[in-house]
């Protein structure tokens, strides 16, 4: 038998304008498909829906009360003008269930026999948050804790006033309910890292904790980025439900807006706001995802 | 040695890692012929391709240009093809990882029952009657039960070759499969690999272990950078090697005593 | 979470006459003397009501304007009490924020709390002020005929939450299919629009408002006769619970039905929303 | 140097009735001390929570209002009665959510670079329904699609009704909204399985198919067990939300009641009897990933 | 050979591994003398409980029965008292592992710099420097800004052995570090263990390569089924093993054409 070798420069070959490679012209040809498909799926949908929903018998009043062209007009910019409301909200709590569903998840996690009680308190919380509908948090938190009747005052970033304040317990409440789903969402991403993981980083020295920081936290989070989304996509429209409390947001707009006007259209032009702010958010988070699995990842098999 | 039609043939082979921007070739216009029933070893420095390569012919690397042409039943197929379906040919071709790949969620026997099953649609009770046969041959009889990551390491070794031989592939490729093993078990797992190609099996081994490339060989081929530098049956090569590359890493390993 | 009702309340079935005025012996007397020192902001009037308020008891869902029945009324008490201009301040509550216990934003609420019991125990209820009966619509182009109660058992019914209207329905019609319930007369609406639910159950005046020309969706099939009252609970203005301002309002409502005022208010706002053909007991 | 080397057989010695080794006696403390502290520690909080709520000014009213004996008495059987609808409701949407939750995550797999528009549909679906507010999308789907005037009937499962109804669109809503949900914890888990798997596994010949089915998702579901909870626990509660469309449930239930008697009693009890349901859930599924990894894991580093 | 004062003493060493239900023993009263300066290799068929024994010795696994004393300056320590508080401990003792344990999310300069850094409170250029020339050594310097996941087998070997080398421990231990490697470089990493013990250090090596052990060990002992069978100079257990069993496992080594 034969074996050949050839030895063509042990550097890069340099390749400035060269020939198409059958590898390069293939990938060419699949992504060409795959325009053709996108756009020729994309009309026929389009076109169902543009030819058939319209010779439903109800679509004019639908038509009239979900997508009224003047009412978005006019809706859209009143609505926007509450959106800071939920953003400051959002923005108050977020920090908060982060650290504390951390906190929650890291205390799941203890190995040590003599502080189970810590485990277990972690533990009891997320049955307890997670086991109760947030809404029901927050009518308790939030009407419950008032009406014991503290006197005084509270600042808090951007909100201030009485001690019995929506701003105060209203936030207060989201933050105990999400910080349970976090703690569980991160807790699933600190048990998946291999116990090699840990075995490599305390050999070195590393303590307890920055085996934690340096190393499972860090491999632990991204892989949870799509779920932990989920928590904090599910809270900026929780924070809707500070309403029940008083607060007047958004949300609480659009539905004084229908209640008014009995057209549903406040609704649609909320849905659109939210997804104006979510949708960039979850793209720019994949986009980040995807090149540090690029960067740091191995071959994918084809 | 034997065969002359070729099992394999990879012709000017170029794969290649990284972004647009940075680019690293790390296997430079292979040209390779695997003989049917032969052993064919690839040995060279650490990190000069020979994973890499074999990767590639198991289709699990899209290569950059060239062609790997597979014969067997029902003619030639060339593996370098982009949009070559894979699975039909990969049920023919074997493999034994460096890293095992083992699956952590399946117990010893599972993980080599799975494929046998799966793919191959063997009963139940034939695939575990072949799977314990071959896990008693290599010593790991008690071990059926077990999860892989409650295994040494060189039992996990072991299961990865036998997940790999209950498949019965036309064509092996074994990635440094004695890199965790005892002595001892060299010389077993070394009969087994006899006994495969006397069986009509081909294979292509990487390996450090230059005793065991010598012993087995049909061909050896050493690799530098990326390149075949030199390839001839292990007798020519480890005697009289034709390039000066080639001296040079045999005289360094005889150097260290590892030869 | 669940969307809680922002809506307002609506009135409990009643056959009590809507010229009915409080029944109380409550002093005439001197409400503004009595008002001095006890509102939520000296010498301000904190009222609230629904967002958004329905005709007839605001018109425009502007309660300021004085225009609307619950907005007149209030005006009337709050000058009673010698809050006049710019001394009342309108604020507005969802439900929940109404009814919880605790400290309140408002001296006292109108959006036709019906008085009971067990509220009474939570909160405190200035004397009735007005009671109206329940009806039940349908969407425009219904062909429903119905003349006795026992005709709407087949049917889907549905209800706005926080209404006296589930009593009605769960006790009086007693339907065949469960009652469903609505967060807000929209939904409902929309419901009734749809075919979701066959007809809707609401106070009457609400119902008429429903099927006027606004919204040209829904036409009312008949009130319910006043045997059908499962309790009569009239309306009353929401107070935080012992808020001592509620002497005041009741002294205010017994000098404005004394005056007659309260009468021409109600007749002014309410006398186009009483006429509906009886539904019989059957 | 001196090196020694015992051997006191090679098997297993007998060990019937031994003395504790140092090891044993000192998990025996440990144990005994987290017992300690956690009787100390429940104690101290019940404690300051006995004493102090009590003396707040308002207590007497919460007491009355949140927590009141009978009411809970007379509103947990009543409550009790309308759960089934609300169990249901899930039964019905839990399976349509998984399977299509698992499709849209297996999508948003696809490395076939034809197959690219599967992938950005998956991935467009997923950024819309979580952008939205699920209640929007219940209001959206609930109210807009009946208001089309479809005719017709329609059976499912135990459900059956018109075409409009709330029991049709409400599911659909629900599972339109959480299968985005799902679908991104699935996919966190899928990408969290190493590529050497998938390698280990198609090297075998299994397909593409056979490959998520055996290799990959066992993995990925068992490592997402935290976040799907979560998402169940959620849907469980969010059921609920379908009462916006009519549908007499427990909350709803515990509305009616609390609007009429402005007690808020039936919101606890309704938390009570979530918390009767959805405790034992987690317990048993946490008893069971614990099991699970010890019998199939490594030793875990001290 | 030299080391009248020990580093390690494992007195009556017993671990196990399982539920109580099915508890399989693999390491039986386990007693050793490790002295100051020497390098003690572990031998022993696949499974005997080489790896395991390292692991305890780092107290990465809990020992049921026994005690391990670390001397060194300060006094000495039972690594097998429960309860010890082991980070102090392990920063004075590094450890290569069979399955490297490398952390896919860091550059291999950060793996290698991390402890450094953290636990030792050097500088970033001071921790960097280090690595780099460590890395030179083992020709890896241009793998600095690699990732884990993009090496070849033998790559991520040498970047293990590089971390821990970094942390210039008092006591390192070292499982199957050659595996993975070319002749060469098992050549180079045998020169690089001889000076680090020059240098003072103590170390254990569990490997399969008869050869690096005869030439680098002062001490060799023989393992099987979790028992020390033998432990001799190599010379003499080489040449004169003293156990029926030992004579017999070096037999079919030398049988399989391994020693
Ligand atoms: N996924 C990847 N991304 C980037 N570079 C890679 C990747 N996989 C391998 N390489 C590089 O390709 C070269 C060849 O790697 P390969 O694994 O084939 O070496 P090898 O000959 O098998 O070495 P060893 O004997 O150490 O296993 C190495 O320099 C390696 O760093
Ligand atoms: N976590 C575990 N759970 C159960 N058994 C285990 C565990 N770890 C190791 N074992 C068992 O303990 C025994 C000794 O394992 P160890 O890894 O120490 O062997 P070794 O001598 O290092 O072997 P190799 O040369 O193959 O690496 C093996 O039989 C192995 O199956
Ligand atoms: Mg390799
Ligand atoms: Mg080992």
């Amino acid at each position: 038998m034969a074996a050949l070798s050839h030895r063509e420069g042990a550097g890069d070959p340099p390749a400035p304008s060269r020939v198409l490679t059958r590898r390069e012209v293939w990938l060419r040809q699949q992504r060409r498909r795959a325009a053709l498909i996108a756009a020729s799926s994309m009309t026929a949908v389009l076109l169902a829906v543009v030819l058939i929903v319209p010779r439903t018998p109800g679509w004019p009043t639908v038509k009239k009360t979900f997508f009224n062209g003047a009412r978005f007009r006019q809706d859209f910019p009143d609505l926007l003008g509450y959106l800071w409301t939920d953003v400051k909200l959002f923005l108050t709590c977020v920090p908060f269930i982060l650290i504390w569903g951390v906190a929650l998840a890291m205390m799941r996690n203890i190995r040590n026999p003599a502080l189970f009680p810590l485990r277990a308190f972690a533990a009891a919380y997320t049955d307890l948050f997670r086991g109760i509908p947030v809404i029901l948090t927050i009518y308790l938190v939030g009407f419950g804790i008032p009406a014991l009747g503290l006197k005084g005052e509270f600042h808090l970033l951007w909100f201030g006033g009485r001690w019995n304040s929506a701003y105060l317990w209203g936030p207060v409440a989201l933050i105990l309910a999400y910080s349970a789903y976090v703690a569980e969402v991160f807790r699933s991403g600190i048990e998946g890292i291999h116990e090699s993981q840990r075995a490599g980083a305390r050999s070195l020295g590393l303590t307890q904790t920055q085996t934690m920081r340096h190393v499972v936290l860090p491999q632990a989070a991204r892989r949870v980025v799509p779920p932990l989304m989920n928590d904090m996509l599910s809270l900026q429209k929780d924070v809707a439900l500070l309403s029940l409390l008083g607060v007047y947001e958004l949300f609480r707009r659009a539905q004084v807006i229908k209640d008014r006007t009995f057209n549903y259209t406040p609704y649609v032009v909320a849905a659109v706001i939210f997804l104006i702010l979510t949708i960039p958010e979850t793209r720019l988070v994949d986009w980040y995802s995807a090149r540090h699995r690029r960067r740091t990842g191995g071959s994918q098999v084809a | 040695m034997n065969g002359a039609t070729p099992k394999v043939e990879i012709r000017n082979l170029r794969k290649s890692f990284g972004t647009k921007a940075h680019r690293r070739t790390v296997l430079h216009d292979i040209c390779l012929d695997i003989g049917e029933h032969e052993v064919v070893c690839l040995i060279g420095a650490s990190g000069s391709g020979k994973s890499t390569m074999l990767r590639c012919i198991n289709m699990l690397e899209p290569v950059d240009d060239g062609e790997i042409w597979l014969h067997g039943t029902g003619g030639a197929v060339d593996l370098a093809e982009p949009g070559l379906d894979p699975d039909p040919i990969r049920r023919r071709i074997g493999m034994v990882f460096q890293s095992y790949n083992l699956f952590p969620h399946m117990s010893v026997l599972r993980n080599i029952t799975l494929a046998p099953m799966k793919v191959l649609g063997r009963s139940a009770g034939d695939a575990k009657a072949t799977a314990m046969h071959l896990l008693q041959r290599l010593g790991l009889a008690d071990k059926a039960d077990a999860y892989p990551d409650q295994l040494s390491g060189g039992q996990q070794q072991r299961v990865a070759i036998v997940r790999a031989l209950a498949m019965q592939p036309e064509l092996m490729l074994l990635d440094e499969i004695t890199a965790a093993l005892d002595p001892v078990l060299v010389g077993e797992v070394l009969n087994v690999v006899r006994e495969m190609r006397n069986d009509g099996m081909t294979m292509v081994l990487a390996t450090h272990e230059m005793g065991f490339a010598r012993e087995i060989a049909d061909l050896v081929c050493f690799l530098q950078d990326g390149v075949i530098l030199e390839s001839a049956p292990p007798a020519q090569l480890f005697t009289e090697p034709q390039h000066a590359e080639t001296r040079d890493f045999l005289a360094r390993v005889i150097a260290s005593g590892r030869l | 979470g669940d969307d809680e009702s922002t809506t307002t309340t609506q009135a409990p079935a009643t056959d009590a006459p809507s010229t009915d005025a409080p029944s109380t012996d409550a002093p005439s007397g001197d409400a503004a003397a009595c008002a001095e020192g006890k509102t939520l902001e000296a010498g301000m009037l904190t009222i609230a009501t629904g967002d958004p308020a329905y005709p007839p008891y605001v018109i425009d869902d502007d309660p300021a304007s004085g225009q609307g029945f619950e907005a007149a009324l209030a005006m009337a008490v709050a000058a009673q009490m010698g809050f006049e201009g710019d001394a009342v301040s309108w604020v507005r509550t969802g439900f929940d924020e109404a009814i919880a216990p605790g400290e309140k934003t408002f001296d006292f609420n109108l959006q036709q709390y019906s008085i009971n019991a067990e509220r009474q125990q939570v909160v405190t209820f200035s004397d009735p002020y007005y009671s109206a009966p329940q009806a039940a619509i349908a969407s425009a182009d219904s062909t429903l005929q119905i003349s006795t109660i026992a005709d709407l058992k087949s049917l889907n019914i549905g209800v706005a939450a926080g209404t006296t209207s589930i009593d009605l329905v769960e006790n009086v019609i007693q339907p065949d299919s469960q009652v469903q319930i609505f967060n807000s007369n929209a939904d409902a609406n929309a419901a009734l629009v749809n075919g979701q639910i066959d007809i809707l159950v609401v106070d009457l005046p609400t119902a008429l408002y429903l099927s006027a020309a606004e919204f040209d969706n829904a036409k009312v099939i008949g009130q319910f006769p006043a045997s059908a009252g499962s309790e009569a609970e009239p309306w009353g203005m929401l107070f935080a619970k012992d808020n001592p301002l509620v002497e005041c309002v009741n002294m205010a409502l017994a000098n404005l039905t004394a005056s007659g005022e309260l009468a021409t208010i109600t007749d002014t706002w309410m006398g186009e929303y009483t006429e509906a053909p009886e539904i019989s007991m059957g």
